[in-house]
C-alpha cells in the first residue's frame, strides 16, 4: 500500500511541477514575443543556430575544396556568395563559418562564465580581503585591451581555436565577475541568507543552493549580451592572423583575406561581414529583451 | 456651505500592461471642501494611491488617464496644458508619499530640496528661500533647524524624513495636501507627531488634507469625510459619523467589523472571505458580488450607481437603494 | 536714359559715318577676337607649370632605425639620407657614386673619395672618418661579421683608403661597397651625441637629411645641399631643386596604401599587394614598375628529423607541388621557381632554371610513388600514408605577415594533403618562424631570401658552420668557401654557383616555390623617377611632380 | 575633505604592490614566450656567434631575476631602458605616441558619453515609443559591428570613393575624422544603452516622483534630480574604461596608419621587444589603479552617502 501512496504523490508532484512549468515557458515565450524587438532577436538566433546544425547538408560544397581555375568569381547561381581568391564556395565557408562562431561563442561564455561567477560569488560573498584582491584583479584585467593580452596569451600557448578560447576568456572573465559580486553583495545581507546561516549551512552551501539560483536569470541575460561580444573578438583575433587556422572557415579570417580584394572583389568579404554583424545583432537584441524581462535593473 | 475645493467625477485611469489592461481606476467621482480632512479608505491595491495620483496627474508609462473630470476652481485639470498644470502642482495641490526613506533625492541636502518648490513657483532668491526652509524646518518641529538645513536624508531617521517632507510641501501653502499612507511606514508613536503636526498645519493655513490610509482608527479619530473605494470604485460616501455608525454597504460593514476594539474578548477575528478580484478583468456587475454575503441575481448582472440614499452619505448597492 | 541713347542714335545717323550692318560686323568681330583669345590662353597654351615641393612615399613597415649601422633591414629612407661608394646600373655593373673609383687588387681594396666630398652637416668625408665608421659598423651592426677579413688600414692620402685583408675581399666587394649597409656614417657627430640619439637623426652624405620623425607615422626629410654624385646614369648631379622635402609615411594596411595612391594624396607607394595589381594597371593615373626580387621563397625543410631525412619523401614534396596553381592564384604576379636562385641574382645561370623545372615538374603521382618507395603507403584507408603504423604528419608554418605566403598556404596544405602527408596548419610572424628554424624546432617552415649576392645569403643558409640550419654538405661547404676567400671572374663564379644548385636539387634540402615580383605604384605626374635593381632601388636626383589641377 | 585625502592615500599604498606584481607578472609571461628576441631580430646574414656577441652587449644571458631588478630599478629613475628592435630609448616611443593616442582614444571615449548620455536619457523618456525602439536598435546594431569592418567601410566610402576626408595618417584634424568615428560609434552606442538602463532604474525611484509632484518643470526634474543620480554609476564607469585608451584601438590604429601606443603595443608584443611591452604594461597598470582611486574620489563627491562611508 505504501508504495502506492508514494508513486502517487511522486505523479501529483511531477504532474504539478510539469504543469507549472509549462506555464511559465507558455508565459515567457508570451511575454518574450510582445516584445518585437528581442523576437527579431530570436528569429536571426534561430536562424543562425540552424544553419550551423544543418551546415553540411546547406552548404553545396565543401569549405576546403580549392578550385584555383574559376577564383574570385562573382555571387552566381553556382556559388550564390561568390568564391574566393583559392576558388573555395564563400557560401559553403559562411555556413560552416556559423558552426566556429557559435561553438567558439559559446565555449568562450562558458569558461568567462564559470571564471567570472565562481569569482564573483567568492567575492561578493566574503567580504574584505579576498574581496580586494578579487575586485583589484578584476580592474587590472579589465582595465587590458582584450585583444592585446589575447594576443600573448595565444603566442604562449599558439595560434588555434581553443587557445583562441582561453585567450579572450582569460581576458574578459572580469564582466561576469563584476556584475555577479554587485548581485550577491545585495543579496548577502537578506533575509533568507541570514536565515540559512543562521540554521549552520554551510558557506559553500549557501553560495550553491541560495545564491547561485537566484542569480540565475542575471547570468542567463549575461551570457546571451556576452556571447555577441565573444564572436566579435575571436574574429578580431582572426582578423590580425592570430585566430583559427586555415583552412577552418572562420568569418574574421574571411573577412581579413577578403579585406585587400575588397575593391576588386568586395563580395569576398562583404558576405561574412553581414553574417558576423546579423550573429553579433541577433545575441544583443535577444539579451536585450531577456533583460528587460528577467532582470531590468542589469546594467550591461 | 461654499463651492467644493474639489469635485472628481467618473475618473478613470487605466495601465496598459502586456498582461492585458489593468483597470485600477474605474470611475470614480468625490467631491472635497475647503478646510477639510477628507479620507480615502480600502484595501491595498483597490486604486486610493492612483486616485491621488491622477489627480496631480503624476501618472506615466505605462499608466494612462482615460475618462472623467477633475474639476478644481472651475478648470478642469484633466484639460489643462501641461505648463498650466504644473503652475499648480506643488502650488495649489501638494502631495506627500508612504515612504520617507525613499522620497528624498540623496544627493541634496534638506534645506535645498525645500527650498525648491518656492524658487520655481515664487521665483525668490536662493537667501531667501534658504531662509525661509529653515523657518519651514522649525515650523515642523524638528531641532536644530540650522544645522538640519545642511544635513543629507540618509543620516535623518524616518519621522525626520517625512516632517522634512511635509515642510517641503507646505513650502507654497497649498490649498489641498494630498497624503498617501503618509504614517504607514513610521511606528506608532511617530505616527500620532505626524498626524497631530498635519492637523495643526492644516488648522493653521486652513488647508484641507485628503488622507488616503487603510487605518479605519485614524479616521475615526481625524477624518472629516471618507469615502471608501473597491477594486477602483468608490461604493460608499459620507461624513465620518453617519459611515461608521450606520456603514450600509456590506463592505463597509465587513471592513468596519475587523477593527479589534477595546478590550472585547473574541476567539475569532472577523475577515471577509475571498481575495481582491483580479483588476485586469473585473467580475461583472456589482464587483463585490463574489465575497458580499447578501449578492442577489442583480448584484451579479448589473453594476450598481452612486445614489444618495441619506443627505450627504451615498452608496453603490442594490440593497440599499431599493 | 532713353532720351540719351535716342539721341545718340540719332546724331549716329545723321553722321551716316557707318551703316547699321557694319557696326554689327565690327562688334562681331571684336566678340570673336575676345573669344579666341580666352581658348588660347586657357587651353592651348600649356598652363604655367607649377612643381610639388614635397614628395610622398608610402611604405608598408617603420623601420627600426635610422642609422644603417643599427639596423638588421634597410629601406628608402636610408637609400636617401645615406650614399653608398659604388651602386649598380641597369644590367647590374658598378658605378661611382660617393668614390671617384674603387679598386679591388690582390688582397686589398682601395677607395678613391672626391676632393671636395662632404656630409649632410657639412663635416668633411675624409679616409680617417671611411675608416672610423668602418670600425663602427664592425661593432654595431649585426652584420660586422662582413668585415671579418680585414687585417689593416693605410692612409695613402686624405682622400684615399687601403683596406688590407688576408683574403681576396670579393665578399666586401659585393656586400659592402655596393650597398647602403657599407655607406659612410659622421662618426664625430655619433660619438658626440651618442648611438641612440643618432639612430634617430644620423647625418650621411645622402641626398635627404632627416628633419622630423614622427614614430609610428611618418619621417619628413630635407634636402641636403652638399650633395653630390659621381651616377653616370642620373643627369642632375646635384641636389634636386623642385624636391625640397620627401616624406615617408608608414601605412601597414595593404589596402589603406592603395587606396591613398588611387586618391592621389600619396605620389608613390612601395609594396603594392597582388590583389591591386590589375585594378592599378587599368588606371590611367597610375604608372607600375615591375621588379623581379633577387631572392627566392621556398619551404625549408627539417633534414635532420626523420622521415624527412630521407631524401625520397623530400622530393615527394617538392613533386607534390604545382606552382602554376600558385602563380594564378597570386594574379601572376610571381615567377614560378624550381631551383634555388633568381633572375635578378650575380652569378645567374637561366639553363639549371630550366633543366629543375623539368625534372620537378608537378606530378602528383611521382611524388605518391617515391613517398611509396620509402615505405609509406595509404595502409588503413584513411587517406594519410603510414609507416609500421605511425601517420606521416607534418607540422606547416606558414608566415601572417607576408601577405602572398599567407594566401598561398592553404593552397600548399590542400597540395600535400593529396598525396597522403595529414598537415598541422600554424601561421605565426615571420621572424618568430626564422627564430624556430635556427632551434631546429620544426618541420616545414616558409622562408625566403633577398640578397643580389649568392656569397652574401646562401651561406648564411646552406653553410654547415656558418649558417645555423639543418642542411649540411662539406661539397657545398667547400665551394661556398673557395668563392669567398678567391677572386673568380663572373663566368667561374656562375659555374661555380650552377654545381652548387646541381647538388642542392639532388639533396632537396628545401621546396622552391615562387620568386616574389614586387610592384611600385607611382603618380603619372611624377616624372623623371628612376627604378633601379637588384633592390628597386628608388633615384629621386632627377624627380619633378606636376601639380594636376583638381587632381 | 581630509577624509578624502587619507583614504586616497591608503588606496595608492594598496596600489603599489599590485603594479609591482603585475609587471612581475608580465615579464614573467614575456619569459615564456618561445624563441628570443635575439634570434627574432637578427636578420638573414647573421652567424651564430655574432648572436652570441649581440646577446651579451645587451645584458640577455643574465638569469630572469637579475634581468628584473636591473629593469626595475632603472624604471624607479624613470630610464625605460632600450627596445630590443629599433635600440630607441623606450620612454621617447611612449612619449612620442602619448599625444596621438590622447588626441584619438581619449577623445572617442569622451565623445561617446558626451553623446551616449543624451541618447540614452531620450531613449529613457520615450520609453516604449517609436523614438526608443529605434534609437536603441541602431545602438545595437552599431554595437555589434566589429571595429575593423567599420572601419574598412568608413574608410572606402568616405577616403575612397567621396574623399571628404584623408584616408589615412595623422598629419592633419581631418585626418582623425575617420578612426575617431570608427572608435566613438560602437563606444556610444553602448554607453547609450547602459545610460538608457541607468535612467528607467532612476526614474521610477520615489524621489523624482516627489520632485513631479513639487510641480518643478519638466527639464529640471530630468536633468537636476534623475540625471544626477543616474551620472554616479557612469562616472564611475568612465574611470573604469579610461586605461582602455591606451591598448584599445590596436586595430583602427593598423588600418588608418595613426600612431597610437595601441600599434605600439601590438608590434611588440608581435616582435617580442619586452622593455617596451613591460613599460606599455606599467603604465596601463599605473593608469588603472590611479583611475579606479580618481573614480572612488569623484563618486564620494558626486554622491554623500559614499561620502559619509569614506569618512567612516
Amino acid at each position: 500500500m505504501k508504495t502506492e501512496s508514494v508513486k502517487g504523490t511522486f505523479l501529483k508532484k511531477l504532474e504539478t511541477k510539469s504543469m507549472f512549468k509549462l506555464t511559465r515557458l507558455k508565459e515567457f515565450l508570451l511575454l518574450l514575443l510582445h516584445y518585437k524587438v528581442s523576437c527579431i532577436g530570436l528569429c536571426i538566433v534561430m536562424g543562425i543556430i540552424i544553419l550551423a546544425i544543418f551546415a553540411p547538408i546547406i552548404a553545396p560544397k565543401h569549405y576546403a575544396e580549392i578550385d584555383v581555375p574559376n577564383k574570385l568569381q562573382p555571387p552566381s547561381l553556382a556559388h550564390p556568395f561568390g568564391t574566393d581568391a583559392l576558388g573555395r564556395d564563400i557560401f559553403s565557408r559562411v555556413v560552416y563559418g556559423a558552426q566556429i562562431a557559435l561553438w567558439v561563442g559559446l565555449l568562450v561564455v562558458l569558461v568567462e562564465a564559470s571564471i567570472g561567477i565562481s569569482l564573483g560569488i567568492i567575492a561578493g560573498y566574503f567580504n574584505g580581503k579576498i574581496d580586494k584582491i578579487i575586485s583589484a584583479s578584476a580592474d587590472i584585467v579589465w582595465s587590458f585591451p582584450t585583444v592585446v593580452l589575447a594576443l600573448g596569451v595565444v603566442m604562449v600557448l599558439g595560434p588555434g581555436i581553443t587557445q583562441v578560447v582561453i585567450a579572450i576568456a582569460v581576458t574578459s572573465w572580469p564582466g561576469f565577475t563584476r556584475i555577479t559580486r554587485a548581485k550577491v553583495q545585495s543579496m548577502v545581507n537578506r533575509e533568507f541568507v541570514l536565515a540559512a546561516r543562521a540554521i549552520g549551512e554551510s558557506d559553500l552551501n549557501i553560495m550553491l543552493r541560495y545564491l547561485l539560483p537566484n542569480i540565475t536569470s542575471t547570468i542567463l541575460v549575461l551570457a546571451t549580451l556576452t556571447l555577441p561580444s565573444a564572436i566579435i573578438s575571436t574574429t578580431a583575433l582572426s582578423f590580425l592572423g592570430f585566430g583559427a587556422q586555415p583552412p577552418t572557415p572562420d568569418w574574421g579570417a574571411m573577412l581579413s583575406e577578403g579585406a585587400s580584394q575588397l575593391v576588386i572583389a568586395p563580395w569576398v568579404a562583404t558576405f561574412p561581414g553581414i553574417f558576423i554583424v546579423i550573429t553579433a545583432l541577433g545575441f544583443n537584441l535577444l539579451g536585450d529583451g531577456l533583460r528587460d524581462l528577467l532582470d531590468p535593473k542589469l546594467k550591461i | 456651505m461654499d463651492a467644493p475645493l474639489l469635485v472628481v467625477k467618473d475618473l478613470k485611469t487605466y495601465f496598459y500592461l502586456s498582461k492585458g489592461v489593468l483597470k485600477a481606476v474605474d470611475g470614480v467621482s468625490l467631491t472635497i471642501n475647503k478646510n477639510q480632512v477628507f479620507c480615502l479608505v480600502g484595501e491595498t491595491g483597490c486604486g486610493k494611491s492612483v486616485t491621488a495620483l491622477s489627480i496631480t496627474r503624476l501618472i506615466f508609462y505605462p499608466g494612462k488617464i482615460v475618462g472623467g473630470s477633475i474639476i478644481y476652481e472651475g478648470k478642469d485639470l484633466l484639460k489643462l496644458p501641461e505648463n498650466e498644470m504644473r503652475k499648480i502642482r506643488g502650488k495649489e495641490i501638494a502631495m506627500i508619499f508612504q515612504s520617507p526613506m525613499k522620497s528624498l533625492n540623496p544627493v541634496f541636502n534638506i534645506g535645498y530640496q525645500i527650498s525648491e518648490a518656492p524658487i520655481v513657483h515664487f521665483n525668490l532668491k536662493h537667501g531667501e528661500a534658504w531662509k525661509q526652509a529653515i523657518e519651514l524646518i522649525g515650523k515642523v518641529k524638528m531641532p536644530d533647524p540650522e544645522m538640519r538645513a545642511k544635513s543629507y536624508p540618509h543620516v535623518l531617521s524616518g519621522g525626520m524624513r517625512q516632517r522634512s517632507m511635509i515642510a517641503m510641501m507646505i513650502s507654497c501653502e497649498p490649498k489641498l495636501l494630498i497624503a498617501d499612507e503618509p504614517t504607514t511606514a513610521l511606528d506608532v508613536t511617530v505616527q500620532a507627531q505626524i498626524m497631530d503636526l498635519l492637523l495643526d498645519i492644516k488648522r493653521r493655513s486652513s488647508m484641507s488634507i485628503m488622507l488616503i490610509t487603510h487605518n479605519f482608527g485614524l479616521v475615526a479619530e481625524r477624518g472629516d469625510e471618507v469615502a471608501v473605494m473597491y477594486s477602483g470604485k468608490v461604493v460608499e460616501g459620507g461624513s465620518v459619523k453617519d459611515v461608521f455608525n450606520e456603514p450600509l454597504h456590506p463592505y463597509t460593514q465587513g471592513l468596519l467589523r475587523c477593527i479589534p476594539v477595546g478590550f472585547e474578548r473574541k476567539t475569532e477575528i472577523d475577515y471577509i472571505p475571498g481575495t481582491l478580484s483580479s483588476p485586469i478583468n473585473p467580475p461583472v456587475g456589482c464587483r463585490f458580488h463574489p465575497r458580499c454575503k447578501y449578492a442577489t441575481e442583480k448584484c451579479i448582472k448589473e453594476e450598481p450607481k452612486l445614489m444618495e440614499i441619506k443627505k450627504n452619505h451615498i452608496v453603490a448597492c442594490h440593497l440599499c437603494g431599493g | 536714359m532713353a532720351s540719351m541713347v535716342k539721341k545718340s542714335l540719332k546724331k549716329l545717323e545723321s553722321k551716316e559715318a557707318i551703316t547699321k550692318i557694319q557696326a554689327v560686323i565690327i562688334a562681331l568681330i571684336i566678340i570673336i577676337a575676345a573669344g579666341i583669345g580666352i581658348i588660347v590662353y586657357y587651353f592651348v597654351l600649356p598652363p604655367p607649370v607649377e612643381y610639388k615641393k614635397t614628395l610622398v612615399i608610402a611604405i608598408p613597415e617603420e623601420p627600426e632605425g635610422l642609422d644603417i649601422q643599427q639596423v638588421s633591414w634597410s629601406n628608402e629612407i636610408h637609400d636617401l639620407i645615406f650614399q653608398s661608394f659604388m651602386n649598380f646600373n641597369e644590367s647590374m655593373g658598378m658605378v661611382p657614386d660617393l668614390a671617384t673609383n674603387v679598386v679591388m687588387e690582390g688582397n686589398n681594396i682601395t677607395i678613391y673619395l672626391p676632393a671636395d666630398a662632404k656630409f649632410s652637416n657639412g663635416d668633411p668625408i675624409t679616409a680617417q672618418i671611411v675608416r672610423d665608421s668602418i670600425e663602427r659598423y664592425r661593432k654595431l651592426s649585426p652584420y660586422g661579421s662582413d668585415y671579418d677579413a680585414v687585417t689593416g688600414y693605410e692612409i695613402i692620402d686624405s682622400h684615399t683608403l687601403k683596406i688590407i685583408c688576408n683574403v681576396p675581399p670579393v665578399y666586401i666587394w659585393f656586400n659592402d661597397i655596393p650597398v647602403t649597409y657599407g655607406d659612410v656614417v659622421d662618426t664625430n657627430v655619433s660619438s658626440q651625441v651618442g648611438d641612440a640619439a643618432f639612430n634617430q637623426n644620423p647625418i650621411g652624405p645622402g641626398p635627404y637629411k632627416v628633419k622630423e620623425w614622427v614614430h609610428g607615422s611618418y619621417v619628413l626629410l630635407e634636402r641636403n645641399d652638399f650633395y653630390k654624385t659621381n651616377l653616370p646614369f642620373v643627369q642632375n648631379k646635384g641636389p634636386n631643386p623642385y624636391i625640397d622635402e620627401v616624406m615617408i609615411r608608414f601605412i601597414p594596411e595593404d589596402l589603406t596604401r592603395v587606396s591613398e595612391l588611387e586618391a592621389g594624396t600619396v605620389d608613390i607607394v612601395r609594396g603594392v599587394p597582388s590583389d591591386a595589381v590589375a585594378n592599378l594597371k587599368a588606371n590611367p593615373d597610375v604608372t607600375l614598375y615591375e621588379s623581379i626580387t633577387p631572392g627566392i621563397e621556398y619551404l625549408m625543410i627539417n633534414v635532420r628529423r626523420p622521415p624527412l631525412d630521407d631524401v625520397r619523401v623530400r622530393k615527394a614534396l617538392i613533386y607534390a607541388i604545382n606552382r602554376d596553381e600558385i602563380k594564378t592564384t597570386l594574379e601572376d604576379t610571381v615567377l614560378p621557381c624550381y631551383s634555388y636562385m633568381s633572375p635578378s641574382m650575380l652569378a645567374y645561370n637561366a639553363s639549371v632554371e630550366e633543366h629543375a623545372s623539368q625534372i620537378y615538374a608537378y606530378s602528383n603521382e611521382t611524388a605518391k610513388s617515391l613517398l611509396a618507395e620509402a615505405g609509406w603507403v595509404d595502409t588503413d584507408g584513411d587517406g594519410i600514408v603510414d609507416k609500421d603504423g605511425q601517420p606521416l604528419r607534418l607540422e606547416l608554418l606558414i608566415p601572417n605577415d607576408e601577405p602572398k605566403f599567407k594566401k598561398i598556404g592553404p593552397l600548399l596544405q590542400a597540395k600535400l594533403s593529396s598525396v597522403g602527408i595529414d598537415i598541422d596548419y600554424k601561421e605565426f610572424a615571420y621572424n618568430y618562424i626564422r627564430a624556430k628554424t635556427r632551434d631546429w624546432d620544426f618541420d616545414l617552415a616558409g622562408r625566403f631570401y633577398s640578397w643580389f649576392d649568392p656569397a652574401g645569403i646562401l651561406p648564411y643558409l646552406l653553410h654547415s658552420t656558418m649558417g645555423n640550419y639543418t642542411y649540411s654538405n662539406p661539397e657545398v661547404d667547400s665551394l661556398f668557401d673557395e668563392d669567398r676567400s678567391t677572386a673568380l671572374s663572373p663566368t667561374e663564379r656562375t659555374a661555380l654557383y650552377t654545381q652548387i644548385q646541381n647538388i642542392l636539387l639532388e639533396d632537396a634540402p628545401w621546396v622552391p616555390l615562387f620568386i616574389d615580383v614586387t610592384y611600385t605604384g607611382v603618380r603619372k605626374n611624377v616624372e623623371g623617377l628612376l627604378v633601379m635593381p637588384p633592390f628597386a632601388t628608388l633615384f629621386i636626383q632627377d624627380v619633378k611632380v606636376k601639380v594636376v589641377k583638381g587632381g | 575633505m581630509s577624509a578624502l585625502l587619507r583614504y586616497s592615500v591608503k588606496r595608492v599604498l594598496i596600489g603599489i604592490p599590485v603594479i609591482l606584481f603585475v609587471s612581475l607578472f608580465i615579464f614573467l609571461l614575456m619569459q615564456m614566450l618561445p624563441g628570443d628576441p635575439i634570434k627574432l631580430i637578427a636578420g638573414e646574414r647573421v652567424t651564430p656567434e655574432r648572436i652570441e656577441e649581440l646577446r651579451r652587449s645587451w645584458g640577455l644571458d643574465q638569469p630572469v631575476y637579475i634581468q628584473y631588478f636591473y629593469w626595475l630599478s632603472h624604471v624607479m629613475t624613470g630610464d625605460f631602458g632600450y627596445s630590443y628592435v629599433t635600440r630607441l630609448p623606450v620612454s621617447l616611443l611612449i612619449w612620442s605616441r602619448l599625444p596621438y593616442t590622447i588626441q584619438l582614444t581619449f577623445t572617442a571615449l569622451v565623445l561617446s558619453y558626451v553623446f551616449g548620455i543624451p541618447i540614452g536619457v531620450v531613449a529613457a523618456l520615450k520609453r516604449g515609443t517609436a523614438v526608443d525602439n529605434i534609437t536603441i536598435g541602431v545602438a545595437t546594431f552599431f554595437y555589434s559591428m566589429p571595429t575593423y569592418w567599420l572601419g574598412l567601410i568608413l574608410m572606402l566610402t568616405f577616403g575612397l570613393y567621396l574623399r571628404w576626408f584623408p584616408i589615412s595618417g595623422s598629419s592633419s584634424l581631418e585626418s582623425m575624422v575617420l578612426p575617431l568615428l570608427t572608435l566613438t560609434l560602437p563606444y556610444v552606442a553602448m554607453s547609450a544603452r547602459i545610460v538608457r538602463t541607468e535612467m528607467l532604474e532612476v526614474l521610477t525611484e520615489d524621489y523624482v516622483r516627489t520632485a513631479w509632484a513639487k510641480g518643478l518643470p519638466s527639464r529640471r526634474v530630468i536633468l537636476r534630480h534623475a540625471l544626477r543620480n543616474a551620472l554616479i554609476p557612469l562616472t564611475v564607469m568612465f574611470f573604469l574604461d579610461l586605461p582602455w585608451i591606451i591598448g584599445g584601438a590596436v586595430i583602427v590604429e593598423s588600418i588608418f596608419a595613426w600612431p597610437g601606443m595601441g600599434s605600439l603595443l601590438y608590434k611588440s608584443i608581435l616582435k617580442q621587444d619586452y622593455p617596451v611591452v613591460q613599460a606599455l604594461v606599467l603604465v596601463i597598470t599605473i593608469l588603472t589603479v590611479v583611475c579606479n582611486i580618481l573614480g572612488d574620489i569623484v563618486s564620494a563627491f558626486l554622491d554623500p552617502r559614499i561620502r559619509v562611508e569614506k569618512e567612516a
